[in-house]
């Protein structure tokens, strides 16, 4: 099983070394081919290890040390338990989808090859994310992403708001993995070790208040990747990247590393259920906030991206509440028909040159039928319908929420379920209903190649079908989270709740459809001072800018030019100066005249005789 | 007052060496300057006579004869001096002496 | 092996000396071969070098003044053997990749002995022996600025002389004193280091002594407030000379922290712990914000010098030995990183003649190799991990967390800072349009660049992965200083701050066979 | 009491007369009066039994030194009246009067010693010159013999610094316009 | 009647004598062959002195063996005393002279050289700072350093230019000056004492308990300012850069080496006993004192723009950094000083050599000193070697190790840490710092600018020769390897300076 598990783990980052060798050329399409391959070897491997492990067998590996300082000792130590091969999964049915879409999708790209090399550096260092058995080996897989966010982000460097996107997203990772690396230390230093099994295994003799911090830290870290509240702007900017990357990266697998994490976590956190109790909190405002701000937006894949941000609100409320594997599915389920909505998203793109407007779409779904079906059926799938996935993971969760008596939050849940609807649908109905208005604007839409259509079909199916292994899932997972079933207890109250909340979604639906199969220009609406808050995302981005980004820079360029030039440079160079200016005043008292210079030697002697005086009187007079 | 002690002549010799020191300080021209240092060794003489009188030893005699001695040649390399730089420029005044400085 | 650290420390004074003879068109090859044996040399030594032995090894004494107890004592441990190494290393790729430069027959006398000035710091056990060649490496250092550097050069060069030299005659004070201390003592002089290692001083002489050395090791570091010496020091000098700056010098303060103040000062060590926290700490951010707002990218790359320097410090107060493990692991990855950044921004310069970022643009699509590995070591700068600087900068603030939490949280901002302006940086260089006519047909990296980069890289991400090589002789080396600093120690507070390992040895190694 | 009046004469007259050497505007008042005072401070001398030092006193000063200065001021044809620009006076004056001040207020304080004896006493009854003689030969034979040296040397110093072979500078000229010696001419003329 | 007076021969101990009749009878030689042949190439006499200089140093050397078997020597009533202080003194003296006359030696030739008088002249006052430094008794003190500074200011002159004629007129008048400073203070010590012998009026005073302490402070006050002349301590260093200036080079450096060593010497046994009775004012006024001289002086050499006139303020910089030692006033501090100075005099041989032979007769356009900064501008260029050199001179001055000066200056600062002035180590410290500015700029210009004056005229090395070379190589080699010879120095010196008494 170790040589699953290697080639499970390597064959991305071959596949990624392989593609950067093509660096510099120009496109090379076995540069796309080889990864994509790879990486289906890696699912197919994980499949293997899916396999072994589903009866409850783990597989761990130690490969090496990486370091070893003191008491300190870190191994390059990977595990393949039930809950890293979920994640496994994931990532590599979604990335396998998303290389061989990317090969149609960036094919004319000039850095096409560039861009298969940090897909797979991507995948690869998501897999060490998943598959380590310590927290410094997850901390190497989380920055890894990021790192590859980064690239990915930028991809299309020669644009500013790509670059600008991408050292956003990475300086906000890192605010928060300064959280995580705290939360490290802490371990380290109350656990003496930083194997995941020794840490749990020691966490319940750690004083609480600690585990408290842990708890925290950690979650800040998590929070990051995750794009929680307040550090979320990230994730809607980060949709200057390449669409592919958009749906692997910031819809199905990075951002849900969060998720994981707490997942992963999961002993640390049931000791400490007021933190999960925040989470959760966080959670459902997240889950909300992001919601609200996807109902007015004009960007597609904004709106994709903040549906994504609060879909991974619903999964912290899930986790924060302690039903792991319920937010460890809702993930997957989440991963497979966000990724196939960002994946159509691409499509339409690619039809539109780019153009990321549905108000200036319409009618599209003639031209582009498999499209349209694809992102129907995930649209579907996102709002909750039954049969589809969401049904089984979203409810699931609000059921949890009704469960544990967070009757808040299950009312925050329920309306979010009911914008989500709406906002999918807003979407849906712009682009593929209603008026052909892209004609207006002079666009020839066609349907993408087959096969990306073909490639997109693994997600499809699995974003009808995957509520499909709820059970099987739920117990292969519970061997190592916590097993709590969710039932409501009460069949009459089930019964309303499901129906009801059915219901509510379809009216949501149907509202959407009904106000954007046409479209008319609604002034009145957007001067409302709600709108307008939505609209600007909350002022939050420019909040940050105003008082985060520009204050940083003024005070950057106050402490280089106003301190560091004239405070401290300056009092060593007045120091020396001192000197100096000193010489240049009094070297006039050596005038060349002879005169002054007995003088002076007189002046010596007559200074000294004074002092000799006071002295030998005041010897007198303590003599005397 | 009347019964003329060492002190007296310290003090005599400290006025003239005060002189002496006047002069050196505010002379302009070498010569004058060089009358002035004559001064100084010439005050300290008095003294060393007078201790060597009041010590009844005769160190302090020896010490004033190698006084005049070196006052003697000093004034034979001083006038020297003043004969060549004054063959150069034409002044002995210290006013001349100027070129170095700072 | 007997005698190979003399060999190692005066084999390219020797070859200096010759070199005067040698014609100026074949110079380069005569350095290029004197510095590869040198370096070949520093292999056999790390080949000789016992892992396992934590104390000094390859040691030799002749007395070169036994009345006053100055001897040529040298000896090199874990975290020397590897600084011996870098410096040799980068001394080889410095004269190899040499531009063209005017005089270069001048430079590369010039950098042999600085490589034996460098080396004789690090090999040095002799207070004095180790203030020699401490001075003297000023004086190379002094010419690569002044006589090949920007128009400023005399300036920041006569700035680097007279700071640094300051410094360290204060701490020749103090050394004279800890000499003197040991005379009262036991009545011989002596100026060896592992002779001062046996004395144990009052706290107040401690306090006093702690605080010349400071003043000499802070103004190399360089610590904040004493740094603005470094901005002009890399702003002027020719790359070369900022490499080696930056790579090796820089590191003398850090390693004589560890080698000198922890030791021998172990209760004024923890005593200012904190207030050497709070300064590092604001080396770390402050002149983390100050590289954000430069405009030269040297300049970038010279403040961010300072802010990792803070971290190295921090680590090294961490008085543990992960945290001095690490500091001296990130000197090393420091040196390897900054080292080729400033090689990279020499190869920019030598094509554009300006190392303003408002003069490039875009150069990603230009120069694509250089640009990989401009990012490589910006990554490794920024402290991503599986780089180099990871493992030190982890190490060093995982270290001084057992220390002070706040104190260590806000460290942590270093991680934050750094990226900010590095990728700022990067941005502006790289990414954008190419806007300059000059920049549309600039030649990428070319071959003698490569056989500087490719290593540099190399090693930034093989350390970064595989640590252990390095990190392990340096942790045995660190636990026999740990352990002495806390037998020495006097206080009860330094006796808590600093672990006891004989004790935690044990439990660490029960706890390696849990693992196994 | 006539050793009193005496001293206070002497006093007086050596103090005045030094003043006018130090304050006079002409350089031959000026030598004159330091002559004179020169001569009474030979009187200080037979008043204290030295009297082996009072006439060398005015041999070597009125005789020999007064007469270098007067072929000096002769040579420098300064006994005309100066035209001296003096330092601002009162710091010349200040500082003369301090060092006198200070120096006699310690010095006007009797000393009280009970360890001093007389390495060399004088001997009632011996002639002064004779005593001198005796120590002069015996104990400061070596510090005569140096001040001889002094002395020549002194001469030398004379001689050559005044002589004519210090008109042409060697020092000013490039070498290749000094004029040869004699002997390599001759050389160059054979 | 006087008793006629017996005295064995034995018991004058005349050999006492010897080093110091070496250079007079030399002198003597060269005034004779003068007399009998004119005209004779100054190499004769260089080598005559040359000779007679080492047959001086060979006397030293037997006498610093008799001092280490039979201790203190006294000679001739007592007057000579040849301890430790005068062996050691005298070496420096003799060997530093060695060194400097054949500098006289230059290709170009320059006024004084074509005197023999200048080579008997400067025998004389070789043996004037012998005398001076070998006894304790203050009129042959006084006759000796007469002997020599007359001499000297002859030899000032005698460079016959009309700086060398100011320099010597003020350093005469100033000398004079000093001379009757010396003459009171002396004075005053033998009303107080009635002894003109420092070791008996020492004992005087100590058997007084320092009663008349007014006396004695003006004595001191006397001597010292009289001594500070001959070492330039401000504020009675005025003369100091104007003569170094106004002398030739060769000269400058003789002057800052060998007459210091001599007054040190003085100094030491002057002021040694002060120190250690505790006199609190002596101790301030030293304190003061060195630190003025140490920091002004560097202050003011920062500014200047003439090599030599920077150097005489730095030497003034060093000897106020050395009397420090005298201050401190424990063996080691005393040792200290000689270590110092033997190796500062290597160094500043060196540094006034290079200035030498870069002198040449006439000025250009545009040069108002004989070595201007810019003269030097761009050395490197033209001549690395010269340039090299140079620069390691200025680097040793400076104090950076291993080279010579360092040593001195680790050993001074170690001796006032040891006894117990710490604040006095910082300050000399931290004035370290401050001289390397100065020194720095030579390098400056020698290393890092191009040349400024443009001139077809060779005016570096243009007064080279053979043995000014090897005499700048001599140096090199020393201050270079100097680590080597510190320990066996050292051991010498301590010996001595122990087994005097200091």
């Amino acid at each position: 099983m170790e040589m699953y598990l290697y080639i499970a783990l390597f064959a991305p980052l071959v596949g990624s070394l392989f593609a950067a060798l093509f660096g510099a050329s120009p496109k090379t399409l076995i540069a796309g081919i080889v990864p994509s391959a790879l990486l289906f070897i890696s699912f197919l491997s994980s499949l293997v290890l899916l396999v072994h492990v589903i009866d409850g067998d783990v597989v761990h590996v130690e490969m090496m040390t990486w370091m070893a300082a003191g008491d300190l000792y870190i191994p390059f130590g990977f595990v393949v338990d039930q809950v890293s091969v979920t994640m496994m999964m994931v990532v590599t049915v979604v990335s396998t989808v998303v290389h061989v879409y990317s090969i149609g999708y960036m094919d004319h790209d000039k850095g096409f090859n560039r861009f298969f090399s940090w897909l797979s550096a991507f995948v690869f260092s998501m897999m060490v994310l998943v598959m380590s058995d310590n927290f410094a080996g997850l901390f190497i897989g989380w920055e890894g992403v990021g790192l590859c966010s980064w690239g990915l982000i930028g991809f299309w460097y020669h644009k500013e708001s790509a670059t600008w996107a991408a050292n956003e997203a990475f300086i906000m990772n890192r605010i928060a993995d300064l959280g995580m690396l705290i939360g490290i230390f802490l371990i380290y230093w109350n656990t003496g070790s930083l194997q995941y099994d020794k840490v749990f295994a020691q966490m319940s003799g750690v004083d609480i208040s600690i585990v408290t911090m842990i708890g925290i830290f950690l979650f800040i870290g998590a929070m990051g990747k995750s794009a929680q509240f307040p550090l979320h702007t990230w994730l809607a900017d980060a949709m200057e990247g390449p669409t592919p990357v958009s749906a692997l990266i910031h819809a199905a697998t990075m951002v849900t590393a969060g998720v994981y994490l707490v997942v992963r976590a999961n002993p640390i956190y049931d000791l400490i259920p007021d933190v999960g109790y925040f989470i959760a909190c966080l959670g459902a405002f997240v889950a909300m906030f992001a919601a609200s701000m996807a109902l007015v937006n004009r960007d597609m894949k904004r709106i994709i991206a903040y549906s994504t941000l609060s879909q991974l609100g619903y999964m912290f409320v899930a986790a924060g509440l302690g039903a792991y594997w319920v937010a460890l599915f809702h993930l997957m389920a989440h991963a497979f028909f966000k990724a196939l909505l960002f994946l159509g998203a691409g499509n339409v793109m690619h039809a539109m040159n780019d153009e990321l407007d549905p108000f200036k779409m319409g009618g599209l779904r003639h031209t582009m039928k498999g499209t349209f079906i694809m992102m129907t059926l995930a649209s579907v799938a996102l709002a909750g319908i039954f049969p589809l996935a969401g049904f089984f993971s979203k409810d699931l969760i609000l059921e949890v929420s009704f469960i544990e008596h967070h009757y808040i939050l299950y009312t925050v849940l329920l309306l979010t379920a009911g914008m989500t609807a709406f906002y999918s649908f807003r979407l849906i109905a712009l682009i593929f209903h209603g008026e052909e208005r892209y004609k207006l604007f002079g666009f020839h839409p066609h349907e993408a190649y087959k096969y990306m259509l073909i490639a997109m079909s693994p997600l499809a199916l699995l974003a009808v079908i995957a509520g499909a292994f709820k059970m099987t899932y739920f117990e292969m997972v519970t061997k190592i989270l916590p097993m709590t079933e969710y039932h409501v207890h009460n069949p009459m109250v089930y019964w309303i709740m499901t129906i009801g909340t059915q219901l509510f979604v379809i009216a949501c639906i149907l509202y959407a459809y009904r106000k954007y199969e046409v479209v008319k220009e609604d002034k009145k609406m957007e001067e409302n001072i709600g709108y307008k808050i939505l609209w600007n995302q909350y002022y939050i981005p420019r909040l940050y800018d105003e008082y985060v980004a520009k204050p940083y820079q003024e005070l950057s360029r106050i402490f280089w030019k106003d301190i560091d030039m004239k405070v401290v440079d300056a009092t060593v160079d007045m120091v020396a100066n001192v000197f100096y200016k000193t010489g240049e005043k009094t070297r006039g008292m050596q005038n060349g005249n002879l005169s002054s210079m007995l003088q002076w030697m007189v002046v010596g002697l007559v200074v000294m005789l004074a002092l000799a005086a006071v002295y030998s009187i005041a010897t007198a007079l303590v003599a005397g | 007052m009347m019964e003329i002690g060492l002190n007296h002549y310290l003090v005599l010799s400290t006025i003239l060496f005060a002189i002496g020191l006047l002069g050196v300080m505010r002379r302009r021209n070498l010569l004058m300057l060089f009358f002035a240092t004559e001064i100084l060794l010439n005050s300290v003489n008095i003294a060393f006579a007078a201790i060597s009188h009041f010590y009844g030893d005769l160190s302090g005699q020896m010490f004033a004869f190698f006084v005049i001695a070196i006052a003697a040649s000093e004034v034979a390399v001083g006038l020297g001096l003043l004969v060549v730089w004054f063959k150069r420029s034409g002044s002995i005044d210290l006013e001349t002496l100027k070129s170095m400085r700072g | 092996m007997d005698s190979i650290l003399t060999i190692l420390i005066f084999f390219p004074a020797v070859a200096g000396v010759l070199g005067f003879v040698v014609h100026k068109d074949s110079i380069r090859a005569y350095g290029i071969s004197v510095a590869a044996i040198e370096f070949a040399l520093s292999l056999v030594l790390w080949m000789g070098y016992d892992p396992n032995v934590s104390g000094m090894q390859f040691m030799e004494s002749i007395p070169l003044v036994p009345e006053f107890g100055i001897s040529y004592l040298l000896g090199i441990d874990g975290i020397s053997l590897f600084i011996i190494i870098m410096a040799s290393f980068f001394t080889m790729i410095g004269i190899a990749t040499l531009g063209d430069t005017k005089r270069i027959k001048d430079m590369i006398i010039t950098l042999l002995f600085l490589q034996m000035t460098m080396i004789g710091v690090f090999a040095s056990l002799d207070a004095i022996l180790f203030y020699v060649f401490w001075e003297l490496s000023l004086v190379p250092m002094l010419y690569i600025i002044g006589a090949w550097g920007g128009p400023l050069r005399i300036y920041a060069s006569v700035k680097f002389f007279l700071y640094t030299f300051t410094g360290s005659l204060v701490m020749l004070v103090g050394m004279l004193f800890m000499a003197y201390f040991y005379q009262q003592a036991t009545g011989v002089w002596s100026f060896s280091l592992l002779e001062w290692y046996r004395l144990i001083l009052p706290e107040n002489y401690q306090l006093w002594l702690f605080a010349a050395f400071f003043f000499g090791f802070a103004i190399k570091v360089p610590m904040f407030p004493f740094h603005t010496w470094l901005p002009y020091a890399h702003g002027q000098a020719p790359t070369i000379g900022s490499v080696l700056l930056a790579a090796v010098l820089l590191k003398m303060g850090t390693y004589a922290f560890v080698r000198f103040s922890l030791p021998l000062f172990p209760d004024a060590s923890v005593f200012f712990m904190m207030p050497i926290a709070v300064l590092a700490i604001i080396m770390i951010i402050y002149t983390a914000m100050v590289a954000y707002a430069q405009e030269d990218i040297k300049q970038v790359i010279a403040y961010s010098s300072v802010s990792h320097m803070g971290v190295i410090i921090l680590g090294t107060f961490a008085l543990n030995v992960e945290g001095i493990a690490g500091s001296v692991f990130l000197m090393i990855g420091h040196g390897i990183v900054s080292g080729a950044l400033f090689y990279l921004v020499g190869v920019i310069y030598d094509r554009r003649h300006t190392k303003m970022m408002s003069e490039f643009g875009g150069l990603a699509s230009v120069m694509p190799r250089y640009a990989t590995i401009f990012g490589i070591m910006m990554m490794a700068s920024v402290g991503l991990p599986l780089t180099i600087n990871f493992v030190g900068e982890f190490l060093s603030l995982l270290g001084f967390y057992k220390q002070s939490h706040i104190m260590t949280l806000i460290a942590g901002i270093a991680i934050i800072v750094g990226a900010i302006y590095m990728l700022a940086a990067y941005k502006k260089i790289f990414f954008g349009e190419v806007t300059k006519e000059e920049n549309k047909n600039l030649p990428d990296v070319n071959k003698r660049e490569m056989f500087a980069l490719i290593p540099l890289t190399v090693i930034a991400l093989w350390l970064g992965i595989y640590p252990k090589p390095i990190l392990e002789p340096i942790s045995n080396s660190t636990e026999s200083i740990v352990q002495l600093m806390h037998d020495k120690a006097i206080t009860q507070e330094a006796k808590a701050r600093i672990p006891n390992l004989v004790e935690e040895m044990s439990l660490s190694r029960t706890l390696t066979q849990e693992a196994h | 009491m006539f050793e009193a009046i005496a001293f206070y004469l002497f006093a007086f007259l050596t103090i005045t007369m030094f003043f006018i050497t130090v304050m006079s505007k002409h350089a031959l008042y000026s030598m004159t009066a330091l002559a004179a005072g020169m001569i009474f401070i030979s009187a200080f001398f037979f008043m204290l039994g030295a009297d082996f030092l009072g006439a060398v006193q005015i041999i070597v000063y009125t005789g020999a030194v007064m007469a270098l200065y007067a072929f000096g001021m002769m040579f420098f044809d300064s006994t005309r009246e100066l035209k001296e620009k003096n330092t601002p006076s009162l710091l010349v004056f200040g500082l003369g009067g301090m060092a006198a001040l200070l120096t006699v207020i310690i010095v006007a304080a009797p000393i009280v010693s009970s360890n001093i004896t007389a390495a060399y006493p004088i001997v009632e009854g011996v002639g002064n010159t004779q005593a001198v003689g005796m120590v002069l030969f015996t104990k400061y034979l070596i510090p005569f013999e140096v001040a001889a040296v002094m002395l020549l040397v002194a001469m030398i110093a004379g001689i050559v610094l005044a002589g004519k072979k210090m008109d042409v500078s060697l020092t000013l000229v490039e070498d290749d316009v000094i004029p040869q010696p004699e002997k390599e001419k001759e050389k160059a003329a054979s | 009647m006087l008793e006629p007076v017996n005295i064995s021969l034995e018991s004058l101990n005349l050999s006492t004598l010897t080093p110091m009749l070496i250079p007079i009878i030399g002198a003597l030689v060269i005034l004779c062959i003068d007399l009998i042949k004119g005209g004779l190439n100054k190499s004769l006499y260089v080598m005559l002195s040359l000779l007679f200089l080492l047959m001086d140093f060979g006397s030293l050397v037997d006498f610093a063996q008799l001092f280490s078997q039979n201790g203190t020597m006294m000679g001739f009533f007592d007057v000579m005393l040849i301890d430790g202080l005068a062996i050691i003194g005298q070496l420096i003296i003799v060997v530093s002279s060695m060194l400097f006359i054949p500098l006289s030696l230059t290709s170009k030739r320059f006024h004084e050289y074509a005197y023999p008088e200048f080579y008997a002249l400067f025998l004389f006052m070789i043996a004037g700072f012998q005398f001076m430094v070998a006894t304790d008794n203050l009129i042959l003190i006084f006759v000796g350093l007469e002997l020599a500074s007359l001499a000297l200011y002859t030899l000032i002159a005698l460079h016959n230019r009309n700086k060398s004629f100011e320099a010597a007129i003020k350093y005469f008048t100033m000398g004079a000056l000093a001379a009757g400073f010396f003459s009171f203070g002396a004075m005053i010590l033998y009303a107080l004492t009635g002894s003109i012998e420092i070791n008996q009026i020492s004992a005087v005073l100590a058997a007084d308990g320092y009663s008349n302490i007014g006396f004695v402070l003006v004595a001191v006050t006397f001597l010292l300012a009289s001594f500070g002349f001959k070492l330039s301590l401000i504020p009675f260093h005025a003369w100091t850069p104007d003569v170094y200036e106004g002398s030739s080079a060769a000269l400058a450096g003789y002057m800052s080496i060998v007459p210091k060593i001599a007054a040190f010497v003085v100094a030491m046994r002057l002021f040694e006993f002060l120190v250690h009775s505790n006199v609190i004012w002596l101790e301030t006024i030293l304190y003061i004192l060195v630190v003025l001289t140490m920091t002004l002086a560097n202050i003011w050499a920062l500014v200047q723009s003439d090599v030599k006139r920077m150097l005489a303020y730095s030497s003034i910089s060093h000897a106020g950094f050395v009397m420090a030692a005298i201050l401190i006033g424990t063996t080691q501090a005393n040792s200290a000083l000689f270590l110092y100075w033997v190796l500062f005099a290597f160094s500043n041989l060196g540094a006034f050599a290079m200035l030498w032979v870069n002198r040449q007769k006439v000025l250009i356009a545009g040069q108002d000193s004989d070595h201007p900064f810019e003269k030097f501008a761009g050395l490197i260029h033209t001549m690395p070697t010269a340039a090299a050199i140079m620069g390691l001179f200025m680097l040793s001055l400076a104090g950076l190790p291993p080279f010579g000066v360092f040593w001195g200056k680790m050993y001074m600062i170690g001796s006032a840490v040891s006894g117990g002035y710490t604040v006095l180590a910082l300050i000399m410290a931290l004035n370290s710092a401050i001289a390397a500015y100065y020194y720095l700029k030579l390098i400056v210009f020698m290393f890092m600018k191009e040349p400024i004056y443009q001139t077809d005229k060779a005016i570096h090395m243009v007064n080279a020769s053979m043995p000014l070379k090897t005499i700048i190589g001599f140096a090199t080699v020393i201050t270079i390897f100097s680590v080597f010879i510190v320990s066996p120095l050292m051991e010498f010196i301590t010996a001595l300076v122990y087994n005097s008494g200091y």
